[in-house]
């Protein structure tokens, strides 16, 4: 694996959650932005494998067990709230909860 | 040989994660979820990260996205709701749009300078597993704690409203 | 005996304080007692004091050293001085002083209580500074002095602390002598920096080895500064309405001591103008300019008070153009006359237009002459020695000398002396006027005489002095270091001649009017040349026009916007708004049948509205400086450009808030931002 | 230690004061009994001098890794200024014993801690020790105005807080990079004072300094807070602010602007006359324009202490004492005339000149201390504030005399604005038309006092001369021009 | 693993059981018992650390390192914790509270010790993951806001602070912050990233958009978790970055200068005419957190010392206003606080010092916490950001005393009933800790000293 095969990687990945920002900032839907986010973390995930397997180094691949823990916490807790949301306001438009302002 | 297919791989991840944030339809959106990160362990394996590769397909595409579909299917998607994020989309593109760019810009033209070519040996999983539960012990007995939190959350969040809310 | 010296203002002080500070009520007996006293004391202590000096104990340049003070900077030596010059000039005011506090004890006596104590203390408190600053040997003492009568002036002019009217005087007097005492506390601390000390003497002995260039402006500040106090042009204007006052307050502040502060001091320094002849120059100018003008505003005006308050600054303005032509000596001996036939002339006027219901209008003295015949006739006497008529009265000598001096000061000599002699005359026909109108019958004798011992003493001292004093002059100048001047024989007749043609132009003018209706329609019908005709077509006539014209202010220009700032600034903040500058030199408030009779078939010689054209313009510039620039300073500008500041953020804050909409993407966008632009400088910084 | 506790003394009264508050007054007599202790000690201190320039000196490390150390030392301009701010406590105790009657504890606290502050500053010679009396003092001046005082008291408060300690960075930056510049980190102004700066660092240094002095002493375009924080303050707090917080941005500049920066201050002293001769008109104008008794000699205090800046800025031996003596001479004179006001305000309600007038029938004590500091404000010879002008006027007088020639216009300008509070309060028809109580014996004790102290210094100037001569000595540093 | 070893790491063994104990308690007792074990906890933790002040560092590996820093942050992260303890008022009976708080705690803990990228994550991931449950306790509908804000924005973070380890592993191949030591453009960019993640936690501008609503709807123990607790965490992670770390270096320090300059102005801003107390306390967090980047962006030898001062006198006084702000019930406004002098006494003294402190008068130990950030400024000749300060603190003044008289103004509204005694405690110690480190700040100054190299 040459350098410029990792800088590829590493745009790939910076792509990646580049497309997660984008999914984040475009969507209203709770869920959609959830969806998002996974995309968002996805990037680091393939960076931190691609930059593991340039240095040989195992460390990168525990850091990506690291985020996928990361990932499962995060989404079971956005689930979560998605619920609660929709059943506290009757929507899952995140526009409609933004009460608290200025 | 390896890496032409984890650069097409993750190339292919790329426009499915692209696909998966414009998609109106949230299981739409689930499924090019999926592909991606099909797309994203095809890429691990020929970055020689198996292990990794099929940890990506067992937790995030077996668990994870399980448990949106699962939330999914609890919420049906209204059509009212498909309409909203069409609208919205068609109106709000341009600025995320640029923000993305200008995020990506730099990678794309950026001139970097890693010369040189990496050990041949990929890494395999024996190593991870050595590093896990050698001098990263301490590491994975706190992504432990992380997911008590997490669960701890989820527990308090998701709890049933029939709860007497009155005493303080 | 010279030792007594330092004391003889104490008396003075210590009736001050004790009548202003002592928390204890004292019956009105006792407060006219030691108001009184206390004013008399200083003339008693002074007699041995003069006594002595006459003897032979002072020469000039003498003083008295009392304390001297280091201040850690410089020393400060306070010292009296005991030299001729503060010997006549201490004489006359202690006398003056005494006389008219004794005569204020009866014609103040029906005043309140209060007023009457705060008159009694501020009369001491302002002899006491004025004896400071006839004695003063030092800047120090001189300065406080000079402050003090400053401050009591006002005090005394705003007596009557009810009326907007005497308050207004009183502030426009202040402000006007402090521009004035800016200039000399200026002159005074450049001199003190050039000599290094604060005694006067050693002041004018540094004169000779300074600068030119520094002495002009330092002769300069200070001449500015002693004209201002004794209200000459161009400050004058205080003076007029300074009348709002009590009348023995006119007599003693007014006429004869304090407005001629400005005179001891110029005569105190004058080596220092004898170095620096143009500034000199100068003051003979103003002085020249103050007396013929004074002289003819006096002529027009329908107040017997306002009249003498024009005659003062006429008679000061004499004082003065004997000093710019350097003649100290002169110019002091006129101080000491005029200080006796002044307040001479306003104790008796007072005396008539109290008897007249209080009114000073001159028109409602008409007939004094029968009601009290003794004040009119100490009044005619007083009028003669102001108009100087030759041989009989005091007046006639000090200004005779005045006009010799003016003769013989060089090539300027002669014109100026035409000029002083042609005030000289309007100097009778002013001061007679009133003598005129007085004498004339009335129709009501009824207001019952006033009078007794405390009236009558002042008044038959200053008699006295009036008639008697001229024999005094030429010792007067001989004992204060100058030598009468002998000039030829014609510039004395004709000099002897003005105040007599004075007198018959005051005839002329007090005539009824009717008969000048009678001139004028002989005039038109009989071609004859009367010498009466011509006289009256060529020289009354067109006074009356000149005069009409200077006199009734309301008619001009300057007048109409004066109305018309007036109007428009009321709102003006500060001097606008309250008028500190006086607004209007109407009359004492008049009782009805006066005003009535003033007014009525006296067309137009009556109706002449007392006015002072020159002071009006100043008045309306320093109205107009003040409508247009202090008043821009009334809002607080540099205080609301602040604030302004302030709120600009208060703004700024509800333009911030808006971009936490509280909105998921929009926070999010944000971070997305903020990435961006890192992530653009590090890219930035990563160019080779 | 005396110093110390001389701080320590009214900071631990202002507390007592806090918690004894209740029934009855007892607050106010430990706040008095406080401030009397204060001067017993003062002088003690001072009569226990030794000889020289300082009465007493103590050094007490604070932050030693800082540099930072309690410097403490008193000489006479300290000793005067720390008894004035200890007679107006009392006075300030005095004044507001029927105003104050909700939450009296927190006011004599604030009373007497504001005291503390204030003689810390004048104690200080550690700049940052210096800098923090100086910020300190801002809090419980803060709360007096913003708890006690009329009208939107708030917005006062706030005003007078923010440009004080927005100005305080100045002095705080400029400190840090005086240190910054020494061998070894230290804050001690006389081991500051031994540094060879280059002119234009001191410029620098001093413009720093100038910020927070020229704010407290509210010269022309810094004096926006100080009207309104006198005017809408409660009396005893325009007493302090008039009559102490002022002097520490006189006294700042007096002290540390010479010691410091010698030639930096040369530099700059054309600009500092000039600064002060416009402010000082500024004020008068200003003042000439007010309606309210309080604004308007509020407004003259501004003209005053743009008057002290040219002192100081003129440098010379004259300007300086004249500055020092016209410090203690306004704190006496705006003291008692804010005392008056506020006095007449309580029985009045109201201080609009137009509205009032003619205590001269009604309230005859009243009026008489009217004229006098009236006469004071527009420096009569015999009062102090002469002796403060004159001076100041004749240095600048040594230095230029085109900028003499407007100070002396700012007398002009005083005897309009003080006619006119004369005119407003004392003569024309009484208003109100009925009989006024006069002066009760809480106020006219005071008001005598500083009448004595004013005419005192007016006529016989050597003592208080004397007592300063080895600050201003100190202060002499600029060449003669 | 050795016996120096397992102390070293005893506090976060302590704290893990706590936090278990804490949620095993909730089924089975009232939730004073798990108040009571989380308290235990964190006292125990606090004690265990403090026994080994000056004690030799224990050889941890990469992951966590075992110094006066760690011990510092460590210490201050759990008696934070136990504060907000104290005055932890939920609203609802849920009894999961103390646990999320001492993982709250227990992340803190570990960011302090943290010298790995794993640690870093995994901290502030713990610290993240319990605030969310922590803002959206009351399960309000501002609360749930708040926290899904929370969550998509930390999720963002996150992915840019992973995006950036890995841009920064991929150019130097180490994840201890020892090893980075790139000076590449991959670097740099992951410079950037890393920033911004930590910027996010630390709640710097433009990253800060959370804070105010987190401030506002969740309880008040929760806010002083994000707003001392983690915020102190993150602090010594840009500590220790900037001591042991050789990043790319315009990156670093001037995009920290950046972004605390900015804090320093929004937060200010934004705070200027803010009526409610708990929102008010949030804009200032942000900018407090300004001061506290612009103190390490300075590069000044004295800026590690200063940063943790800072945060020691920070801590009191935000402590204290909040736990006034819980007393008053939920989002007190500037009205509410009207006649407090009266109705509480303690409370009002307590809230005004607090404000005092954060506005940096003296007397207060914010005070000397503002001198400390005047030095380095200063000492480093950054006089642009001087200005800044100067400003960010002029509008200071402004808002904090609005909110610090109005205790002393007006009339009192209700009748409160008391405050718990250990609540009246915790205000008694905030405002004996304001005071003394105000009047002798070298107890603070000492302190600091033992916690760094």
């Amino acid at each position: 694996m040459t350098g410029s095969d990792l800088i590829g990687m590493m745009i790939l990945a910076a792509g990646l959650f580049a497309i997660g920002v984008f999914g984040v900032l475009a969507r209203r839907g709770i869920m959609f932005q959830l969806i998002a986010l996974e995309v968002a973390l996805s990037g680091p995930a393939l960076g931190f494998v691609a930059a593991g397997a340039y240095h040989a180094d195992p460390q990168g691949q525990g850091m990506f067990i690291l985020v996928l823990t990361l990932a499962a916490a995060e989404v079971a807790v956005g689930l979560a709230l998605f619920l609660r949301i929709r059943r506290t306001a009757g929507s899952d438009d995140s526009d409609i909860i933004s009460g608290m302002k200025g | 040989m390896s890496l032409l297919l984890a650069i097409y791989a993750g190339a292919f991840a790329l426009v499915s994660g692209a696909i998966a944030v414009t998609r109106p339809n949230a299981v739409h959106a689930l499924l090019y979820l999926v592909v991606l990160l099909l797309a994203l362990a095809v890429a691990f394996f020929a970055l020689g990260a198996a292990y990794a590769a099929v940890l990506l397909i067992m937790i995030y595409a077996g668990a994870i996205v399980v448990l949106f579909v699962f939330v999914v299917m609890t919420m049906p998607v209204s059509p009212e709701s498909v309409t909203r994020e069409r609208a919205s989309l068609r109106g709000a593109w341009p600025l995320p749009l640029l923000l993305s760019v200008l995020i990506l810009a730099p990678f794309v033209f950026g001139e970097f300078g890693v010369a040189g070519t990496s050990a041949a040996a990929p890494v395999s999983a024996q190593e991870v597993g050595r590093l896990l539960f050698g001098p990263w012990a301490l590491a994975i007995e706190l992504a432990s704690l992380l997911l008590l939190a997490g669960l701890i959350g989820v527990r308090h969040i998701g709890r049933s409203d029939r709860t007497p809310r009155s005493r303080p | 005996m010279a030792s007594l010296l330092p004391f003889v203002p104490v008396p003075a002080l210590i009736g001050f304080l004790v009548l202003s500070l002592m928390p204890v009520a004292l019956s009105r007996t006792v407060v006219i007692a030691l108001g009184v006293g206390a004013a008399v004391l200083p003339a008693i202590l002074f007699a041995p004091v003069a006594v002595s000096c006459l003897e032979g104990g002072c020469v000039a340049g003498a003083a008295v050293p009392i304390l001297s003070i280091d201040v850690g900077v410089f020393v400060a030596q306070i010292a009296m001085s005991l030299d001729p010059l503060s010997m006549v000039t201490g004489g006359t005011v202690a006398l003056v002083a005494a006389l008219v506090l004794i005569y204020s004890g009866a014609y103040m006596a029906s005043e309140p209580l209060p007023d009457l104590r705060r008159y009694f203390a501020l009369m001491n408190l302002f002899l006491a500074g004025m004896l400071a600053v006839v004695f003063a040997a030092d800047v120090i003492l001189l300065f406080l002095g000079w402050e003090t009568i400053g401050l009591c002036s006002f005090m005394l002019i705003a007596f009557y602390t009810k009326l907007p009217k005497a308050v207004s005087a009183g502030r426009k007097a202040l402000i006007t002598t402090r521009v004035a005492d800016a200039f000399l506390l200026a002159g005074l601390m450049m001199l003190f920096l050039s000599a290094g000390t604060t005694r006067l003497d050693g002041m004018l002995a540094a004169v000779p080895a300074m600068d030119p260039w520094r002495l002009a402006p330092i002769a300069g500040l200070i001449a500015l500064g002693a004209l201002g106090k004794s209200a000459q042009f161009p400050f004058h204007t205080w003076l007029p309405s300074a009348m709002a006052g009590p009348t023995p307050v006119s007599a003693l502040l007014h006429s004869a001591t304090m407005v001629a502060a400005g005179v001891i001091l110029l005569a105190r320094l004058a080596p220092l103008f004898a170095a620096a002849p143009e500034i000199s120059a100068m003051v003979a100018m103003l002085g020249i300019l103050t007396a013929a003008a004074g002289a003819l505003i006096a002529l027009i005006q329908t107040d017997v008070k306002k009249l003498l308050a024009f005659s003062t600054m006429s008679q000061i303005g004499f004082m003065v153009l004997a000093l710019g032509l350097g003649a100290p000596a002169v110019a002091l001996a006129h101080f000491a006359i005029h200080a006796a036939f002044k307040s001479l002339l306003f104790l008796s006027a007072g005396v008539m237009s109290h008897a007249s219901g209080g009114s000073t209008a001159i028109e409602a003295l008409r007939g004094a002459r029968y009601r009290q015949p003794w004040a009119f006739w100490s009044f005619a006497i007083g009028a003669a020695s102001l108009a100087g008529l030759p041989v009989i009265t005091a007046g006639w000598y000090s200004k005779e000398a005045v006009l010799a001096a003016v003769w013989s000061s060089g090539p300027c000599g002669v014109p100026l002396w035409l000029l002083a002699a042609t005030a000289a005359m309007l100097t009778g026909a002013y001061a007679f006027r009133v003598v005129f109108v007085a004498g004339s019958q009335s129709a009501d004798l009824a207001a019952p005489p006033w009078g007794g011992a405390a009236v009558m003493v002042p008044l038959g001292v200053l008699t006295f002095v009036a008639v008697v004093g001229g024999l005094s002059v030429g010792a007067l100048i001989g004992f204060t270091g100058g030598a009468p001047e002998h000039i030829p024989l014609l510039p004395t007749l004709l000099g002897a001649a003005a105040p007599i043609l004075g007198v018959v132009l005051a005839r002329q003018l007090v005539r009824h009017p009717r008969e000048l209706e009678r001139v004028a329609h002989r005039l038109r019908h009989v071609r004859a040349f009367r010498i009466e005709i011509l006289y009256y077509y060529y020289f009354v006539r067109r006074f009356r026009t000149i005069a009409t014209v200077l006199g009734n202010a309301d008619g001009t220009e300057a007048a109409a916007q004066a109305a018309a700032l007036r109007r428009e600034s009321i709102d003006a903040p500060g001097l606008a708004a309250d008028d500190p500058l006086g607004r209007a030199f109407g009359g004492e408030a008049a009782q009805p049948d006066f005003i009535a009779r003033a007014t009525d078939g006296q067309t137009p010689v009556v109706r002449l509205v007392s006015g002072d054209p020159v002071g009006r313009i100043l008045i309306v510039v320093a109205r107009v400086f003040v409508g247009s620039f202090v008043a821009r300073f009334s809002p607080d500008q540099i205080d609301r450009g602040w604030m302004g500041f302030a709120g600009s953020f208060g703004h700024a804050w509800e333009q911030a808030r808006r971009l936490q909409t509280g909105r998921v993407r929009d926070h999010s966008l944000w971070i997305a931002l903020g990435c961006a632009a890192l992530l653009l400088y590090a890219w930035g910084t990563s160019w080779r | 230690m005396a110093l110390i506790a001389l701080i320590l003394l009214p900071a631990v009264g202002g507390l007592i004061a806090f918690f004894i508050a209740g029934q009855g007054e007892r607050e106010r007599w430990v706040a008095i009994a406080t401030f009397a202790l204060m001067l017993v000690l003062l002088v003690a201190i001072v009569a226990g001098a030794p000889e020289g320039r300082w009465y007493a000196q103590v050094s007490y490390p604070w932050v030693p890794s800082f540099g930072i150390s309690l410097d403490f030392a008193m000489d006479g301009l300290s000793a005067s200024l720390i008894a004035i701010s200890a007679g107006l406590g009392i006075i300030s105790v005095m004044a507001s014993w029927s105003e104050i009657r909700t939450q009296s504890g927190l006011f004599h606290a604030s009373l007497c801690w504001t005291v503390a502050a204030t003689i810390g500053v004048f104690l200080s010679f550690d700049l940052l020790i210096f800098a923090f009396f100086w910020e300190a003092m801002l809090v419980p001046a803060f709360t007096l105005i913003a708890v006690w005082g009329h009208g939107d008291r708030e917005g006062a408060a706030l005003k007078f807080l923010i440009f004080n300690a927005v100005a305080g960075f100045g002095l705080l930056a400029a400190a840090f990079a005086l240190a910054s510049m020494a061998d070894h980190m230290t804050f001690n102004a006389f081991e500051l004072a031994e540094m060879k700066l280059s002119t234009s660092v001191q410029v620098w240094m001093l413009l720093g300094f100038s910020l927070a002095f020229l704010v407290k002493l509210s010269v022309p375009p810094f004096h926006a807070w100080l009207p309104e924080a006198h005017t809408l303050a409660p009396t005893a707090g325009s007493i302090l602010l008039a009559g102490v917080l002022l002097k520490t941005g006189a006294y700042g500049l007096f002290r540390f602007a010479p010691m410091l920066f010698p030639q930096g201050l040369a530099a700059v002293s054309p600009y500092g006359i000039a600064l002060g001769a416009a402010g000082a008109l500024y004020g008068g104008l200003v003042a000439c324009g007010q309606n309210d008794a309080k604004r308007l000699v509020a407004y003259t205090s501004i003209a005053h202490m743009s008057i002290v800046l040219m002192g100081i800025a003129a440098g010379v031996h004259y300007a300086l004492a004249g500055a020092a003596v016209e410090m203690i001479a306004h704190s006496f004179s705006a003291s008692a005339l804010f005392l008056l006001i506020g006095a007449l305000y309580e029985r009045t309600h109201t201080r609009d000149l137009r509205q009032l007038g003619g205590l001269q029938q009604i309230a005859p004590r009243f009026a008489a201390a009217f004229a006098l500091f009236c006469s004071a404000l527009l420096a009569l010879p015999g009062t102090a504030n002469f002796v403060g002008e004159a001076l100041v006027v004749v240095g600048i007088f040594q230095v230029n005399w085109v900028f003499a020639l407007l100070a002396l216009s700012t007398l002009i300008v005083s005897v309009i604005y003080a006619t006119r509070l004369l005119k407003g309060l004392v003569f024309g028809q009484p208003r109100p038309n009925a009989p006024l109580a006069d002066l009760n014996w809480r106020e006219y004790w005071p008001v005598l006092v500083m009448s004595l102290a004013t005419l005192v210094i007016g006529l016989y100037p050597q003592s208080l001369l004397a007592l300063l001569e080895p600050a201003i000595k100190a202060a002499l540093v600029l060449p003669l021009p | 693993m050795t016996a120096a070893q397992f102390a070293a790491l005893s506090p976060l063994v302590v704290l893990a059981i706590a936090a278990v104990a804490a949620m095993m308690l909730v089924p089975l007792a009232r939730i004073e018992a798990a108040q009571a074990a989380a308290g235990a906890g964190l006292a125990l933790a606090a004690g265990l650390v403090l026994l080994r002040v000056g004690a030799p560092a224990a050889p941890l590996g990469a992951l966590f390192t075992d110094d006066g820093l760690a011990r510092f942050g460590i210490a201050y992260a759990c008696l934070a914790s136990l504060g907000a303890l104290i005055f932890l008022r939920t609203g609802v009976p849920a009894k999961e509270a103390p646990a999320l708080l001492v993982l709250v705690a227990l992340g803190a803990a570990t960011l302090a010790g943290a010298g790995h990228a794993a640690t870093l994550f995994l901290g502030i991931e713990i610290v993240s993951l319990s605030l969310i449950a922590l803002f959206a306790f009351r399960l309000s509908r501002q609360g749930l806001e708040a926290a899904y804000k929370f969550l998509v924005m930390s999720g963002l973070a996150s992915s840019a602070l992973l995006l950036g380890v890995a841009l920064i592993y991929a150019e130097t191949g180490a994840l201890d912050f020892v090893g980075w030591t790139g000076h590449g453009a991959l670097a740099a960019l992951g410079t950037a990233l890393l920033l911004a993640g930590l910027a996010f936690k630390f709640s710097l501008a433009p990253f800060h958009m959370w804070t105010p609503d987190a401030f506002e709807a969740s309880p008040a123990s929760a806010a002083a978790l994000a707003g001392v607790v983690s915020k102190a965490a993150v602090a010594i992670v840009l500590l220790r970055l900037f001591l042991t770390a050789h990043l790319p270096e315009p990156v670093w320090s001037s995009g920290l200068a950046a972004l605390g300059a900015a804090s320093v102005l929004v937060g200010n801003l934004l705070a200027l005419r803010q009526p409610q107390l708990p929102r008010m306390l949030g804009y200032s967090t942000i900018a407090h957190s300004g001061y506290i980047a612009l103190i390490l962006a300075s590069g000044a030898p004295r800026a590690a010392e200063a940063v943790l001062f800072y945060l020691g006198v920070y801590a009191p006084a935000m402590l204290g206003a909040l736990c006034v702000s819980a007393a008053l019930g939920r989002a007190p406004t500037l009205y509410d606080l009207h006649g407090l002098i009266k109705r509480r006494p303690l409370e009002a003294i307590a809230l005004s010092l607090s404000l005092l402190s954060l506005a940096g008068l003296p007397a207060a130990g914010g005070f000397i916490g503002k001198l400390y950030l005047l030095h380095v400024l200063v000492d480093r000749g950054l006089w642009l950001l001087l200005a800044i300060v100067v400003a960010g603190a002029s509008l200071g003044f402004f808002y904090y005393a609005r909110f610090f008289t109005a205790p002393f103004l007006g009339q009192s509204h209700d009748e409160a009933e008391p405050l718990p005694r250990v609540d009246q405690g915790l205000l008694a110690l905030c405002v004996i800790l304001i005071v003394l480190f105000g009047v002798a700040p070298v107890v603070l100054i000492d302190v600091v000293r033992l916690a760094l190299p």
